[in-house]
């Protein structure tokens, strides 16, 4: 690339190097498109940087740290202690591993890499602003745009991040020695993963949600067996409260909450994270000088072919709107490419798995029970508990269960749901049974390895039919 | 005598099929499936393809139906 | 059941408890048929009480204290401490609660249960001698027989099994305290499991297997990344190597080999595994006098009905033939009831997933390349490396790969074979692809969840088509 106030052409200049955008910039590289990628901060985005990867890093460590500590039924007596240090140490070295990869791959497919802020100048050009003073800055003009500008964690009134005592995710993932006591606003998948890291490391955790229960979205028993084990590990929850204020007292920070009544409440703790949401980042790059359009919350809205309003415009992952995960970002970012080198790619995908990496996990794809009816199926559900399976007794896991619903007419598997061990892993075998239009007989005629939790997939369905093996068929 | 593949914001045919119809222009929607339970086969669509190859399929090249509307 | 020397009738006498004994009682009550079931020793058979399940215990729990311990890369130092009575009294209670769940199972499934061992008088009628003295025996005549009486440890000259110092697997299970070295005979999957747990408890461990690898029968880069890994952990091999014989020197045993050439060797442990295969139980019966035949090794030979020679007697499991796995025995289990009951059904599978609980896991499912090749297709090979895997990464994990053989002209999924994290659950999307006849464009276009280790079973079929995002396409 050449670099300065002299204007280069590229057939798709990528935003973002993020899951969508490097996905994208990669696949349409590979497809013979000229490909210019840009990023102002860090290959790999939020996931590789501060989401995904560094919080299932701490998930781990937390979870093996509390685990052999807490296995006397099994004979194991350890009081393992955690080094902050290096335990951050470690993460550090599995993020520059993967965000080093993403580099790698990028210029190995041929994608050219530039640093700095890109910013539309019209339709067809970005400036783009390097990082530094007197860094200087450079046009590029494209054929196609993707953009991949991802999301932010959201702001509530009064707690502003100083990342010092009020956290968002990104300060909570970096801390470098255990706080004594965490305050969590917001029990949605972010707020209840890193709640448990903590607790689990052995911080006083107590988490304040203005709903009426954890990871809400979720179907009731889902949230219930997260909820149980989060309080069994000593997590204290406050439903229908929210955050209104906080000050500093001495050391630590008093949080008020209000309920919908306006009835308050206080509670002291050294560091708070807010983690309510998050927003998408389409602030950064003036989208209107483009002619791009945003809805009424930011996000960009997009087409089958993740296309925006403006034809040769794309927007994919976090931007282009929910569910904001790193799968379907890369999902959008691999079909935006594939449209762009005129391939016959759409977002056609019949469903999207998500997990929670919670204690124990949760993963769910396609519909739910009420889902299916609302959307004109008679639903057939069949369920298998954890507590049944061989292999989770060996694993010392009895919480959870496989559910599947299915199409009462055609048995057609529609969608499952799965808290307990690995939930996020077993989920992956269902998603290729929704993509592949598979029967519940399909599922249940496909032969699980014996001790495996998979079996629990095949016996939800076997259930559903009425011909389980391992429960009761009701 | 099949039901059409599409029902309830689902299409019951594997990935290959349905990509395989929009390499045809077919709309994949409208293929009645001979598989199990009307699952669209590959074959399906290539004898949709065949056959009615101006019907509905010529309209489905042109604008892709955005079954799903993606956004927030 | 009416008990004593008066003969009772039953539609399908089901003789052996283990996995394919109790899935075919089950089955055959679920579908209106009477079903007895006659089992001499514990419901669940090797799989539940000797087998499968004790060993994956102790593997849980073998590997939590040696990670935990190991973990000062993550900043986690600890030491853990065993007590093997307590890790026993563990597993104990997780048989136990297995095996109380499957007689449960057949009796809330209408399953008439008889204790005792049952020895066929005419092709029609088993006599069933109650354990214990003075306990009598009756006569059971059925319609329909189904054998699944199982294997147990096959010997080998000089080393009978006294269980004290030469061990079965059985005897290895049930060590209430650690040896301080153990010789282990044979590299296949069940002495490979037990080396590994020993060694990481703390026992000096050494494989004498006659074969040049470990594993034998699984491709040269699954074995090496085992027996590497074994190595890592301080277990020592010697291969090309067989055990000849042995004599005490006082506590200890002195075990001697002997290479082909006639070279011997000697070795000293505490305790000796021998762990040379399996032999089908097809002695305890009197098969002849019900006119069913057995092979030149003991298995009964049966058709894709699971049917023996004789027409209304079928024959399940380890007994009837190779791979001896539990879950293969459960299918056979339930097609034999189907039948039984006038069922189409047939063992009209595409392919078994076999699982490894080494560490690193393996498992493999349908062709390797060879096979494919052998066959009649042009192999398509994609692969995966763990170390590219994010979420291999989170778990501090690097080793092995996901490896898919599909046909090249039609690319359907013909097999995979795993190495690494929970090889044992991704198997199961492989197979389901297999059984679904799926295309690698159908594994590529499901989405995976970010991060799971589910996501190098979708990249190794894009590398397959040359479209891999996370690792090079060559
Ligand atoms: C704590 C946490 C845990 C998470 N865990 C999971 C999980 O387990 N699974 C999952 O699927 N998802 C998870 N997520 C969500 C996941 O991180 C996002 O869905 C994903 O990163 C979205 O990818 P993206 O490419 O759309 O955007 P991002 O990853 O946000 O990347 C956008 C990139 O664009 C860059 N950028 C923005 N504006 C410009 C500009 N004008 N010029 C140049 N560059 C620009 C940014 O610097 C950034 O690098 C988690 C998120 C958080 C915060
Ligand atoms: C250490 C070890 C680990 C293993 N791990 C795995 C694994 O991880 N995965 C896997 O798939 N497989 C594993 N296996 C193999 C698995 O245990 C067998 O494949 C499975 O148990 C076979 O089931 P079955 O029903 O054929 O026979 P069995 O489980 O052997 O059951 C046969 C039953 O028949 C009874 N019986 C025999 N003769 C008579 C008679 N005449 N009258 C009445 N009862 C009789 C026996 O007492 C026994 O209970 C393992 C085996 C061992 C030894």
């Amino acid at each position: 690339m050449v670099v300065g106030d002299i204007s280069t052409g590229t057939d798709v200049l990528v935003v973002g190097a993020g899951p969508g955008g490097y996905t994208a910039a990669i696949r349409a590289s590979q497809l013979g498109l000229d490909t210019t990628l840009v990023e102002k901060d860090a290959y790999g985005g939020t996931c590789l940087n501060v989401g995904c990867i560094p919080s299932k890093a701490l998930i781990t460590a937390a979870d093996l740290a509390y685990t052999a500590g807490h296995a006397e039924e099994m004979g194991i007596h350890a009081d393992p202690a955690v080094d902050m240090m290096g335990l951050q140490s470690w993460k550090g070295d599995v993020v520059d591993q993967l965000t080093g990869g993403v580099e790698k791959l990028c210029k190995a497919n041929g994608v050219n890499l530039v640093e700095g802020t890109a910013e539309f100048d019209g339709p067809n050009k970005v400036r783009v602003a390097h990082g530094g003073e007197g860094q200087g800055s450079e046009s590029i003009e494209f054929e196609r745009c993707i953009v991949s500008t991802g999301s932010r964690p959201m702001q509530i009134p009064n707690f502003e991040f100083d990342e010092e005592t009020i956290l968002s995710s990104t300060g909570a993932l970096a801390l470098e020695s255990l706080p004594d006591s965490l305050l969590v606003v917001g029990a949605g998948y972010i707020g209840m993963e890193l709640s448990t890291v903590f607790a689990k490391l052995g911080t006083d955790v107590t988490v304040v949600e203005m709903l009426d229960d954890v990871l809400p979205g979720y179907e009731a028993d889902v949230a219930r067996a997260v909820r149980k084990r989060a309080e069994d590990i000593g997590i204290e929850f406050h439903f229908s409260e929210g955050a209104s204020d906080w000050e500093p007292v001495g050391d630590i920070a008093r949080v008020t909450t209000e309920t919908e009544d306006g009835e308050t409440s206080e509670y002291d703790a050294e560091k708070v994270l807010v983690a309510v949401g998050r927003s998408p980042v389409s602030d950064t790059l003036d989208l209107e000088a483009a002619g791009v359009e945003t809805d009424e919350k930011g996000f960009v809205p997009t087409d089958d072919r993740a296309r925006t309003n403006v034809e040769h415009i794309f927007a994919v992952g976090d931007v282009a709107g929910e569910p904001m995960l790193a799968h379907k970002a890369m999902k959008e970012g691999e079909v935006a490419a594939e449209v762009c080198a005129g391939e016959p790619s759409a977002l056609d995908y019949q469903a999207i798995p998500a997990a929670v990496f919670t204690d124990p996990e949760v993963a769910t794809v396609g519909m739910t029970q009420a889902e299916a009816e609302d959307a004109g199926f008679d639903p057939l559900v069949g369920k298998f508990p954890m507590r049944a399976s061989g292999r989770a007794l060996t694993l010392a896991e009895h919480e959870g269960f496989v559910r599947v619903v299915a199409d009462a007419d055609s048995e057609f598997v529609l969608g499952a749901q799965i808290v307990g061990p690995e939930a996020s892993e077993l989920v992956a075998e269902f998603t290729l049974a929704i993509e592949m239009g598979a029967q519940l007989a399909d599922v249940v005629s496909t032969i699980h390895t014996h001790p495996t939790l998979g079996e629990a997939v095949m016996e939800s369905a076997a259930n559903a039919r009425g011909e389980a093996i391992h429960t009761l068929n009701r | 005598e099949a039901e059409p593949s599409a029902r309830g914001g689902r299409v019951f045919a594997a990935p290959s099929a349905r990509r395989l119809a929009r390499e045809l222009d077919v709309d994949i929607t409208t293929v009645a499936g001979s598989g199990p339970g009307g699952r669209v086969s590959e074959a399906d669509v290539r004898a949709a393809a065949e056959s009615g190859g101006d019907e509905g399929a010529a309209e489905a090249a042109e604008a892709p139906k955005s079954a799903v509307k993606r956004v927030s």
